[in-house]
C-alpha cells in the first residue's frame, strides 16, 4: 500500500533539487518549508518580494525585529551578505527574470503549466493577489509544490484550470504528495512516483494525461 | 532656507482635501506610519482613495482609518489578511471599493507616476481576469499589458532619519513602498523617527532624495502597527 | 545709446527671480555662470543629471574629485544635505516634474515656446543631446538664457525655430542680453528692455511678434 | 559556495563573443571601467555594439576600443565632446553606426529590460527628431513616444566596494549609471576599488543587490578615463 509524503517530505524533495548559488522565491505556505531542508553545503540566497534579498530563518524567540518580516509576514532575519532593497527594485527582480526560482503553492496546475493559485473565485471573500503573479510571470523557472489531490480528491493536476489563471505556462516542474511531474512542452512527463503507488494508479488521480519517463524513479521523501 | 520640517503631526497632515489620492507606506505591519495615519483620521479629510499594500490589520492605523467611513475606495494588492477584519466587514457590506493591482504593477505603476511616464507594458497579469479590460500587445514575441501611472496628491511615509531638506533613510524591510511612493505624490510626508542635521546623512547612503519629500516630522518612538 | 548686457549680467538678472528654496537644473554654457549670482539669503538646490542633487562651487585647485563632475564634466562639490542617486532616479527628477526650474541655453526660442537648443542641423558633426530633451520635457518651469541675436544679427526669437526642436510649448522665460520676455498663453510679453533701447528697436531684433507689458521696466544688469 | 570573484581581469571578461551587446557604464571620466575596457580590448571581441552614455574621450578606454575598429555600433545620448577626437573620426568616415538617444531615455530603456518590461511611454523627444518614425500615443491629455527596451549580453561596470554574493556599492557621481546596467545584462562584470567579506556592507547601504551582478574582480587602484 502506498504512503502519500507529509508536507514536510515534499518540502524536503524540493530541497534536495535547488542548485548550489541559486536565487529562490520561496511561496507562502508549503514552499516555504522548503528553506529548511536545503543541503548545508550549499549557499541559496532566498529572495523576498518585500525588499529583501538574503533573508536567514526565523530569529529566536524574543530577538523579532518588528522591521525584518517576510512575504508571509513571519519574522525572519538577515544572513552576512544580505541586501535590502525597495519594493520597486524587488519587483524588478522577480518580474525581470533575475531570479533563478520560484517555489509556489498551487491551487491547480494544468497540462499547459499554468497556474491557479491566488484565488479560488469565491465571490464573498475579497480577491487578495500579492505578487503571485509577478512572480509566476517573471521567475526563470517556477516550481509548484502542493498535495497531489483536494480534501475531497479531486485532482488539481487538471487539462485546463477551473480556478482563475495566476499565469499561462509558467510552471516547470511539479511536486506532490505522490509524485515529482516535468511540465514538459509536450505535456506532464512523470519523474517520480511514491513507492507502492503505481502509474496507473497517479493517472488516476491526476486530471490531465500523464506520461512515464523511461528513467523515472522511486520518489523518497528522505 | 529650505526648511521642510513641521513641529506636529497636525501641521504635517494639514490641507489634506476631502476626495485626495493618498499614499500610504508598509508592507504587513513594518513602514506603516501609524502616527501620520491617525493625524489624518483626526484631521477629518474624507472620500479618500487610499494607495497602499495591505488594507489593514488589526484595529489600529489603517483599520482605524478604514473603520470612520472616510475610504471610499482602496487601491491595494493584498487587502484579506488574518488580521484584516475592519476592511473584511466593509467589503461584505459593499461599503469600500476596491482596486485589486498585482503588487508589482502597483509598485510599478506609482514609479511610473514618478517619473513623469505615461504607462508600461509588463508581463504580469497577462492571460489573468487582472488583465480583464486592459489593452494587450505582442512585443518582440512576449504578451504584455499595458498599465496606466498612480500618482498621490499625498503620501504618508515612515522614514528612519531626515534632514530639513526632506533626505532620508529607511530602517530594513520597513523600506518597502516608501521611496517609490515619495516620488509618485504631489505632497510627501514623512514620519522620522530621527532628524538629523544637514551633512548628517552621507550623500551616498540617502536613499530619498529630499526633493521628493515635502514635509517631515519626528515621531521618535513610533508606535508599532496591526494592534488589536 | 543702448548697452547691450554682459553674459555675466544675463546670468546675474536671471539669479534675481530664482526663487529661495527652489530645486533647479543648470544647463550647459551661460546657464551655469547663474549660481555664482544667487543673493546668499536664498538657498537654491542644484541637480545634475549624473546623480548629484545638492550640488556646490567648484573646489578650490588641487581638491578635485575625479568622482564629482556636473553635466558639463566639471569638478564640483557637495553641500551637506546633498544627496547621490544613478541615473534613472536622477531623470526620473527631471522627467517627472520634480525640478522647479531649469535654465537653459538656447539656439532659438519661438513664440509658442517650442525650444531649439541641442542642434544646429549640422550634418558634418555627429549629433549629440545628452539631457537636453528629458530636462525640457519635465521641468515645472523652464527659462533660456540667451543672446537676443546671433554673432550676424540674426534673431534668436522666432515665430518658428529652424533647428531641430529639443522640445515644443516648453519655454516659460527668455533672458537675453537686451531684454526679459515671458512666454505667456498669447504670446510673448515683454517685461524688461535695456536702458536705451526702446520697444520698436527690440522689435526690429526679434523674429516674432512682442506686446509690451503694461508694466513693463528697464532692464538692469545690476 | 556562492563565489562571483574572478582572480584577473582577464578571467573577468572571458567568454564575451564577437556581435554582443555591452552596456558600459560612466559619465564623462566618472565611473568608466577602464580596467576592464582594456581587458576587453586584450581579449578581441568584435562586431560589438555598445551602450553608453558617451562615445570616449581622449585615447584610452572607450576610445582604445573604438580605435580597434571592434565596435560596429554605439548607442549613446552624447557622443561628441571636446575630447571625442577617435569617434569623430570614425563617424566622419562612415566606420561606426551611432543610435542618438536622450539620456533619461537610454537609462529608461535599460532600466526596463532589467526590470522586465516590454516598453514605456515618455513624453521626451515629443515633437522632435528623434521620435521621428516612432509611435506616439495620447494618453491623459498630453502625447508620449513608446520606447523599447535595451538588454545587453554584457555589462562593464565600476564600484567602489564588492562582496562574493556581489553586493556593490559606488562612489559619488561614479555611480551613474552602474546600478542600471547591472540590472539590465545577462552578465554583469565589475571592477571593484575593494572586496570586502559577507557583511561588510551593511545590507541598508548597498545599492546594487547581489543578484544583477555575476563576476567581481578587484582593480584597488583604477586608472583615471579619457588619457591623451
Amino acid at each position: 500500500m502506498s504512503q502519500v509524503l507529509t508536507r514536510e517530505q515534499v518540502a524536503r524533495r524540493a530541497a534536495r533539487d535547488i542548485p548550489d548559488g541559486a536565487y529562490v522565491n520561496l511561496g507562502i505556505g508549503l514552499p516555504t518549508l522548503v528553506a529548511n531542508f536545503v543541503p548545508h553545503d550549499r549557499e541559496v540566497i532566498y529572495q523576498s518580494e518585500n525588499g529583501i534579498l538574503g533573508m536567514g530563518p526565523a530569529p529566536p524567540k524574543g530577538e523579532e525585529d518588528l522591521d525584518l518580516i517576510n512575504a508571509s509576514k513571519h519574522f525572519v532575519t538577515l544572513l552576512p551578505g544580505a541586501a535590502i532593497c525597495h519594493h520597486t527594485d524587488a519587483f524588478a527582480m522577480m518580474r525581470g527574470g533575475h531570479l533563478d526560482l520560484a517555489l509556489l503553492g498551487g491551487f491547480q496546475v494544468s497540462s499547459d503549466g499554468d497556474l491557479a493559485n491566488w484565488s479560488t473565485g469565491d465571490e464573498k471573500s475579497p480577491p487578495a493577489v500579492g505578487g503571485a503573479m509577478d512572480l509566476a510571470a517573471g521567475a526563470k523557472a517556477v516550481w509548484v509544490l502542493m498535495e497531489h489531490v483536494t480534501r475531497s480528491g479531486a485532482p488539481k493536476i487538471v487539462e485546463r484550470c477551473t480556478y482563475p489563471l495566476t499565469a499561462p505556462s509558467v510552471v516547470d516542474r511539479i511536486y506532490t504528495n505522490m509524485a515529482v511531474i516535468d511540465v514538459a512542452d509536450d505535456g506532464l512527463l512523470v519523474r517520480e512516483i511514491i513507492p507502492g503507488m503505481d502509474f496507473e494508479a497517479l493517472q488516476a488521480r491526476t486530471g490531465a494525461r500523464l506520461r512515464l519517463a523511461n528513467d523515472w524513479r522511486p520518489l523518497n521523501g528522505v | 532656507m529650505l526648511d521642510k520640517r513641521v513641529n506636529s503631526l497636525e501641521e504635517a497632515v494639514s490641507g489634506i482635501q476631502d476626495g485626495s489620492v493618498i499614499l500610504i507606506g508598509g508592507f504587513g505591519n513594518a513602514g506603516i506610519p501609524v502616527e501620520l495615519i491617525h493625524a489624518l483620521i483626526d484631521q477629518g479629510a474624507r472620500d479618500l482613495t487610499i494607495v497602499s499594500n495591505n488594507a489593514g490589520a488589526g484595529r489600529t492605523d489603517l483599520s482605524a482609518l478604514l473603520s470612520t467611513g472616510r475610504v471610499r475606495k482602496i487601491v491595494c494588492s493584498f487587502p484579506k489578511t488574518s488580521g484584516s477584519v475592519v476592511f473584511d466587514e466593509l467589503y461584505a457590506a459593499g461599503k469600500i471599493e476596491l482596486e485589486l493591482v498585482p503588487q508589482g504593477t502597483l509598485s510599478e505603476r506609482m514609479r511610473a507616476g514618478g517619473a513623469g511616464l505615461g504607462g508600461f507594458y509588463t508581463p504580469t497579469a497577462v492571460g489573468t481576469d487582472l488583465a480583464n479590460g486592459k489593452e494587450t500587445r505582442m512585443i518582440d514575441g512576449r504578451e504584455y499589458v499595458l498599465e496606466k501611472p498612480i500618482k498621490g496628491d499625498f503620501a504618508l511615509i515612515k522614514a528612519e532619519r531626515a534632514d530639513r531638506w526632506g533626505n532620508l533613510t529607511y530602517r530594513l524591510a520597513a523600506r518597502n513602498f516608501g521611496p517609490t511612493m515619495a516620488m509618485a505624490a504631489a505632497c510627501t510626508i514623512v514620519q522620522a523617527r530621527e532628524i538629523v542635521d544637514l551633512g548628517g546623512i552621507d550623500p551616498d547612503q540617502v536613499i530619498t532624495p529630499g526633493i521628493f519629500v515635502h514635509r517631515v516630522v519626528a515621531v521618535p518612538n513610533p508606535q508599532p502597527a496591526g494592534q488589536a
